[in-house]
């Protein structure tokens, strides 16, 4: 049953990775690669190592995710501007 | 500010992300005219497309092989999960049993970084610090980091930022920061006896502080977070956790006592240095994490 | 007693003109003129006094228990020495006349200066370290020389002269890595005879190739057409005169000196160098014949004889080293001769072309005349010196148990002594016979800086050539050492 | 064991290996700057992945000790934990650096591509 | 209470941090460069108290940083090796410093230099920690650090051109630490142990039960390249030119002469410490060095020969200089991997020389950095002239300077392993006759005086920084009298190691 739920949680990791790979928009790029530090924090608290989780959580979904989405508004690529 | 713009219609307009409320016309407020978005100076020659072809090919055969390899290793490598992997050993023996005593952190991975790898975790917090001084070095605002437009865009932002300020963001943050603030404070003051530490803990903080940024504007943030009291804030932390881990590092290399009290395991105030080591960490964090926002978004704190 | 003389001549030869050359090239004086001929006479007067004599060596600097620096003064230096001095004098007279206009001219004095030093520090090494440093500073300084006049082609020619020299270093410092022990030995009569297989043999091979380098031998011979034409009449005059000897010295003593020749007779090794000569020799005298520009021709007629000394010391039978040697000395003063002729020519008709030098011999008479010495005595018309050389190479040659290469040599030999006269011969008699319609251009004439040094160079070779006497005793002591 | 049990098995060692290579070549290939942070970010995750999970033991539970059992046959191995903090550590340090010279080189030359980017510098007086 | 010497690496690399720590609080940028200053003249002294102390009675020890030994906390290890390369670290950072503080305050902006200079001690204190260190994580830790602030110091000018070659250098040096990380840590998977000595004695199990040999193969094919990314051997050189030619000479001068090393003592400690030399030997390890190594030597010549940009063609002969280590440690005999070790130490001080001198010399007329606009300038600043063609005839190999000692020791190790003995002679041969050919000419054109150029006005405070060219030369000079015997002291180093 576990089992099932982290290799479900793996394939949400892949499809993460690919989608923000594919994404035509940075934007979505940057918002898909929150989701996949949160299902990677999540992975993380399967993996009783709650430390990674919280830090991860805090980090990879708050901060860089933060940093990112300034980046993008410097850049203008928050309204519309396609990647190319 | 616009108090005449009853509040359904301004959820209306929130919902259904009106242009004007994110960027008001010039007839709204005497602001500056918004620039647009600039474009490319130049496009990518046809020849080079060839070249980069052929090195997509190689870095492509390059990475399959890596990871053909590494699946291999993957695969003579023990189990995934067994008890009897090579990693367990007398070492984490010894973190987990004698790790209460000798360090007197209940959370074992928060004494293992702090007191037993210390060594490591200085060299991170330093990281840390070249991480901020680096994007500072290139981002700050001087003579040779100066775009015209970008300033035109920063000044309008500044104007809007005072004018229309959106109310539904100040509420939930006026909401929402005590809480944010409490939990990060919880999270570095138990890092040594729960999950978090110095590390989360000050991200929290430093997420609370750049709520509070986006929220009130970052001219009600400089009032208590200048500049000048986040390179003091900083460096103090910094160096207190430098000096601090000198001192049991070269005690403890000659054997002598530190006499630093452990205290009851379990206690808040317990731990040593741990605890103490964990708030610098904090403090360094949530500044370092508000002062990428800041210098970031403005290109000064 | 020897002994406490050979620091003070060592500091003399090397220090004094590397001073001279140093302030001349910081202070840039005015007048440099008898400043420089007062180092060149006194270098001349100490390497006459010291010569013959042999001193025992003199340890500079001590790196390891093998490796050291190391001075010494023997018959083989003096030889080297006296000859380099002999000839400095005349061409640097000859070059106050040549740069009479040329402001940079202080550059030229400098760098030849520091050239000259650098020569008296390789006649006077005493093992192969040594030699190398100062092989390479001979480069180092006389690629400014052929650099002078700035111009494209001369940078092309400069870097092609760094490049093969280098080169050259390179091989034979490649070849003393290889060679290991014997090779770190002090310079000493005969050569160390311990036998490293046929390592020994190959690390030679590869040392005396990177000397042949700078000799112009075939491989590698291609720099000096290139380089000649485009540095200065003076500067050209000692590249092919004596520069190109410190090749042929390090072929000496690395053969002679070092491994020994019991070592050597009949390997592999020997018979590729005998066969490179050979070829040479024939190669360059007929890239000479069919060539039109006149310092072109002299480079590649330099080519060809210094093959001889290359074949005469490969030969390695006491007569041939004696006619190697003899070669030296007189190749060096006729071609210095010819090429300070072609300078004057160049000076003061700006002529370069072999076919314009018609009538050149009624414009100018002393100077065609000494021309004309100088080219008998390369072809090796007796009663000059060049004929005494080539008359001990082909008795070397012939001499018993010399096999193939001796006959070989012989007949290349005079099949290339029959082209030296084929494109020497005709300028001369052009020069002097243009023919009844023939007016004469005016225009100014050589001075006496270059009559002198020219008139003195021609008298060298003749008396050399009437009682070679002052050569052939010493060299009978040496080959009774050598052999 | 047999093959398929034994992938599922190796499930995360797997996962983080594709990862890698997944964001290692994206680091590479990708022409636009914010996707290479994404990759490099992709990539480090993974490693982290790779090493908790080498960490894990089946039935264990997280290095904490509250109920006051000091027996390591009860708890998962502390270390990669450790590790992996001072890694995520490093990894946003970098990220920010990046992201700030992404930021510096869109002001100058008004683009986010790697490979224009590089053409314009080479073509830079200096 | 040990012995006061046993704390100096640790006390060195410390001070190093908490320097760099208190930079913002200074004043202004000229007090932070006679901290910085100070600070790595101070770890050079005692350096040179370490080596006195440890050198004759030839003493090997670890020290423990914290209250904990071996497996269970971090350790610290030094011997006469590593004293020697942190004495050498700490001089030439100094006299980087010296020579450069003119140029620093005229290329980074006043805000900035005191930012510029705890990345320098922020710098140093990684490359010491690599150096010293006994722990592999540690070491990844702190080459993350290094690359930072190496990025950082090229960006400090704040140029475009030097902010994309910064991103460029970034990428690349991302992907080495990826790889060196993931390298950790499949080692650690595989022993369990993080401390050198401890991982040693489970690699010679594991060697011996024949357990895990593909992981181990991986493991150490991911650390070389890893190492060789950052280090710029051939294959991945790429960044290099632009990073440090477009740097701030002090700048240019620590990474080429340092930041490139620091990578190299730390892989071969791994090698010697972690793997010992004949495991790696058995995997093979070293023929990739020697061809890497071979090739960077003739593909930097080749560049550098191309190269027009001064600072750029001394970048490019880094690259060629870099393969003769790497060659060196390939060769698989121990007096190849000393004359490597004799490479660096020579290194370190002459292309720091070159690249000094050349930042004076190019600010003769007006900071122009093509040599065909540097005619001359060697007769307005002679001492950078001097300083220069000293270092070019180094390069070169004329005896009695280091270059040539080191090519000696080079030869002399390769005819002992005869596989390797004609290749290694024959590109060592070609790279020499390429220096040569590019240096010799830029030496002509410095010496050629140009009527036409108009020099700048040399202005009266500049400081003195001319004093770091005497000392660099006569520490090349030194390398060629008495590298002889040094070669002794670093083989007893690596013997100990």
């Amino acid at each position: 049953m576990i089992i099932a739920l982290e290799l479900l949680l793996i394939v949400f990791l892949f499809i993460c990775a690919i989608g923000a790979f594919l994404s035509e928009r940075l934007l979505i790029a940057v918002v898909i690669f929150m989701s996949y530090s949160l299902v990677m924090s999540v992975i993380w608290a399967l993996l009783q190592s709650p430390d990674l989780a919280i830090t991860e959580a805090a980090v990879g979904a708050g901060v860089s995710g933060i940093l990112f989405f300034i980046t993008l508004k410097r850049i203008h690529a928050l309204k519309g501007t396609k990647d190319e | 500010m616009n108090t005449e713009i009853g509040f359904f219609k301004r959820l209306n307009d929130w919902v259904n992300g009106d242009e004007d409320r994110i960027f008001p016309s010039k007839n709204e407020y005497d602001s500056p005219e918004l620039p647009e978005p600039p474009v490319a100076k130049s496009s990518l020659p046809n020849k080079d497309i060839l070249f980069l072809s052929s090195y997509q090919v190689i870095a492509i055969t390059v990475v399959l092989g890596l990871v053909f390899v590494l699946l291999y290793t993957v695969y003579k490598l023990p189990l995934f999960g067994v008890a009897d992997n090579p990693a367990v050993n007398e070492v984490v023996e010894r973190y987990v049993e004698k790790g209460l005593e000798e360090t007197g952190a209940v959370n074992v991975v928060a004494g293992m970084i702090l007191d037993y790898r210390a060594f490591d975790t200085l060299g991170e917090s330093s990281v840390l610090l070249l991480a901020i001084t680096s994007v500072m070095m290139l981002l700050l605002r001087d003579e040779k980091n100066i775009d015209p437009e970008e300033d035109l865009i920063t000044e309008h932002e500044a104007v809007f930022e005072d004018q229309s300020r959106d109310v539904i963001l100040q509420n939930v943050t006026t909401i929402l920061l005590p809480a944010i603030m409490l939990y990060g404070i919880y999270v570095i003051l138990n890092g040594h006896l729960s999950p978090g530490g110095g590390f989360s803990g000050g991200a929290i903080l430093g997420a609370g502080l750049i709520l509070y940024a986006t929220g009130f504007g970052h001219n009600r943030v400089r009032k208590f977070f200048s500049m000048k009291t986040f390179r003091a804030l900083t460096t103090t932390a910094l160096l207190s956790y430098g000096l601090l881990k000198s001192y049991s590092f070269l005690l403890g290399a000659n054997h002598l006592p530190t006499h630093i009290p452990l205290g009851i395991p379990g206690a808040i105030f317990s731990s040593g240095l741990i605890f103490v080591l964990d708030i610098c960490v904090g403090l360094i964090v949530a500044c370092t994490m508000y002062g990428f926002y800041a210098v970031f978004s403005r290109g000064e704190i | 007693m020897m002994l406490n003389l050979l620091p003070m001549i060592t500091i003399l030869l090397i220090g004094l003109p590397t001073l001279m050359g140093l302030i001349l090239l910081s202070l840039k004086p005015k007048k440099p003129q008898g400043w420089i001929m007062a180092t060149l006479i006194t270098t001349f007067v100490i390497a006459i006094s010291m010569w013959q004599r042999s001193t025992g060596g003199m340890t500079v600097v001590q790196f390891t228990d093998q490796l050291s620096f190391n001075f010494a003064h023997d018959s083989i230096s003096s030889f080297f020495l006296t000859l380099v001095q002999l000839v400095f004098i005349p061409a640097m007279l000859f070059s106050f006349e040549y740069h009479n206009h040329d402001e940079k001219a202080y550059r030229v004095y400098g760098f030849t200066l520091l050239t000259l030093a650098a020569l008296n520090g390789l006649c006077l090494s005493n093992n192969l370290l040594t030699f190398y440093l100062f092989y390479e500073l001979v480069t180092l300084a006389s690629f400014p020389l052929v650099l002078h006049t700035g111009t494209i082609a001369a940078r092309k020619a400069a870097v092609v002269y760094l490049g093969y020299s280098v080169a050259g270093a390179a091989l034979v410092l490649a070849g003393f890595f290889l060679g290991g022990a014997p090779l770190l030995a002090n310079f000493s009569m005969g050569g160390v005879a311990v036998s490293q297989g046929l390592m020994t043999s190959y690390a030679w091979l590869l040392i005396v190739l990177g000397f042949s380098c700078k000799a112009g031998m075939f491989p590698l011979q291609s720099w000096l057409p290139i380089a000649h034409p485009e540095a200065p009449a003076p500067a050209s005059a000692l590249l092919s005169g004596i520069i190109t000897k410190a090749g042929i010295l390090g072929i000496l003593r690395t053969t002679y000196y070092l491994i020994g020749t019991d070592l050597l007779i009949g390997t592999r090794a020997r018979n590729v160098m005998l066969t490179l000569s050979l070829i040479t020799v024939f190669l360059g005298s007929m890239l000479a014949f069919k060539e039109k520009l006149l310092k072109r021709r002299l480079a590649f007629s330099s080519v060809s004889q210094l093959s001889y000394v290359i074949f005469g010391m490969m030969m390695m039978t006491p007569t041939a080293l004696e006619g190697a040697v003899l070669q030296v000395w007189f190749h060096a003063g006729a071609k210095i001769t010819l090429f300070l002729v072609s300078g004057a020519i160049i000076h003061y008709t700006h002529q370069t072309q072999v076919l314009d030098l018609k009538g050149i011999g009624k414009r100018f008479p002393i100077v065609m005349g000494c021309f004309t010495v100088a080219s008998l005595s390369l072809i090796g018309i007796p009663p000059l010196g060049g004929f005494i050389a080539k008359w001990q190479l082909a008795a070397g040659a012939l001499q018993p148990g010399t096999g193939l290469f001796g006959w070989l040599g012989v007949v290349v030999l005079l099949i290339s002594a029959i082209l030296t006269a084929g494109y020497l011969l005709p300028i001369v008699a052009e020069g002097f016979f243009p023919g009844l319609d023939y007016e004469m251009p005016a225009g100014p004439k050589p001075g006496w800086k270059m009559h002198l040094p020219l008139l003195a160079l021609a008298g060298f070779l003749l008396i050399g050539g009437l009682f070679p006497v002052f050569l052939m005793q010493p060299l009978q002591s040496l080959r009774a050492l050598l052999f | 064991m047999n093959i398929i049990s034994e992938l599922i098995n190796d499930r995360f060692m797997i996962a983080a290996v594709l990862l890698f290579g997944l964001g290692f070549m994206n680091l590479l290939l990708q022409k636009n700057l914010i996707k290479k942070i994404i990759a490099f970010n992709v990539m480090d995750s993974a490693i982290f992945l790779f090493l908790a999970s080498q960490g894990y033991i089946n039935g264990r539970i997280a290095p904490i000790i509250t109920n006051g059992i000091l027996d390591s046959e009860v708890y998962i191995n502390p270390i990669p934990s450790g590790l992996v903090l001072t890694g995520i550590v490093v990894s946003v340090s970098v990220t920010a650096f990046f992201l700030a010279l992404t930021v510096r080189l869109y002001g100058i030359y008004k683009t986010v591509d790697f490979d224009e980017i590089m053409l314009l510098v080479d073509k830079e007086a200096e | 209470m040990l012995p006061f010497y046993y704390n100096i690496p640790a006390i060195s690399i410390l001070l190093c941090m908490i320097a760099g720590m208190i930079m913002p609080l200074l004043p202004n940028g000229k007090v932070a460069l006679r901290v910085a200053m100070g600070v790595s003249a101070g770890v050079a002294l005692l350096s040179a108290i370490l080596m006195i102390n440890i050198i004759p009675v030839n003493e090997y020890f670890t020290y423990m940083m914290g209250h904990f030994p071996a497996p269970w906390g971090n350790e610290l290890s030094a011997g006469p090796l590593e004293a020697m390369i942190a004495f050498i670290f700490g001089l030439v950072m100094f006299l980087s410093l010296v020579g450069g503080s003119h140029t620093i305050f005229y290329d980074i902006l006043p805000g900035k230099q005191k930012m510029y200079f705890t990345m320098m001690s922020m710098l140093l204190a990684s490359l010491l920690a690599m150096t010293y260190t006994n722990d592999i994580f540690t070491g990844y830790v702190f080459i993350e650090i290094s690359t930072i602030a190496a990025c950082a110091i090229v960006v400090a000018r704040d140029t475009p051109k030097t902010i994309g070659s910064t991103i460029r250098y970034l990428t690349l040096s991302l992907l080495g630490s990826g790889l060196f990380l993931i390298g950790v840590v499949l080692l650690y998977c595989i022993t369990g142990h993080l401390l050198m000595p401890n991982i040693q004695e489970q690699v010679l199990r594991l060697v011996s039960t024949g357990l895990y040999t593909v992981p181990l193969t991986v493991v150490a094919g991911l650390l070389f390249s890893g190492v060789a990314i950052k280090s710029a051997l051939f294959p991945f050189g790429g960044w290099l030119p632009m990073a440090h030619g477009g740097a701030t000479t002090a700048s240019s001068a620590v990474l080429s002469g340092l930041v490139l090393k620091g990578y190299i003592v730390m892989l071969v400690k791994i090698f010697y410490r972690v793997f010992t030399i004949d495991v790696i030997r058995d995997l093979n390890v070293t023929n990739i060095m020697f061809a890497c190594g071979l090739a960077g030597m003739i593909y930097g010549s080749i560049e550098a020969f191309r190269e027009e940009h001064i600072k750029r063609m001394l970048a490019h002969s880094s690259m060629a200089q870099i393969g003769y280590v790497f060659m060196g440690l390939g060769l698989d005999v121990n007096l190849g991997v000393a004359a490597a070790f004799l490479q660096i130490m020579v290194h370190a001080f002459v292309k720091p020389l070159l690249f000094l001198c050349a930042g004076r010399l190019s600010e003769v007329y007006d900071h122009e950095k093509s040599s065909y606009r540097l005619r001359g300038s060697a007769h307005k600043d002679w001492i950078a002239g001097i300083g220069f063609t000293l270092g070019a005839m180094s390069m070169v190999g004329i005896p009695l300077l280091g270059g040539f000692t080191v090519k000696y020791y080079l030869v002399t190790s390769a005819m002992m392993n005869p596989a390797k003995l004609w290749p290694a002679l024959i590109t060592l041969m070609i790279s020499a006759v390429m220096n040569a050919l590019y240096y010799i000419p830029e030496v002509i054109a410095i010496w050629t005086r140009c009527e036409l150029c108009t020099p700048n006005p040399v202005d009266s405070n500049r400081g003195f920084d001319w004093i770091a060219a005497p000392i660099l030369s006569a520490a090349t000079l030194f390398f060629g009298l008495n590298g002889y015997s040094l070669i002794q002291l670093i083989q007893r180093g690596l013997a100990l190691l």
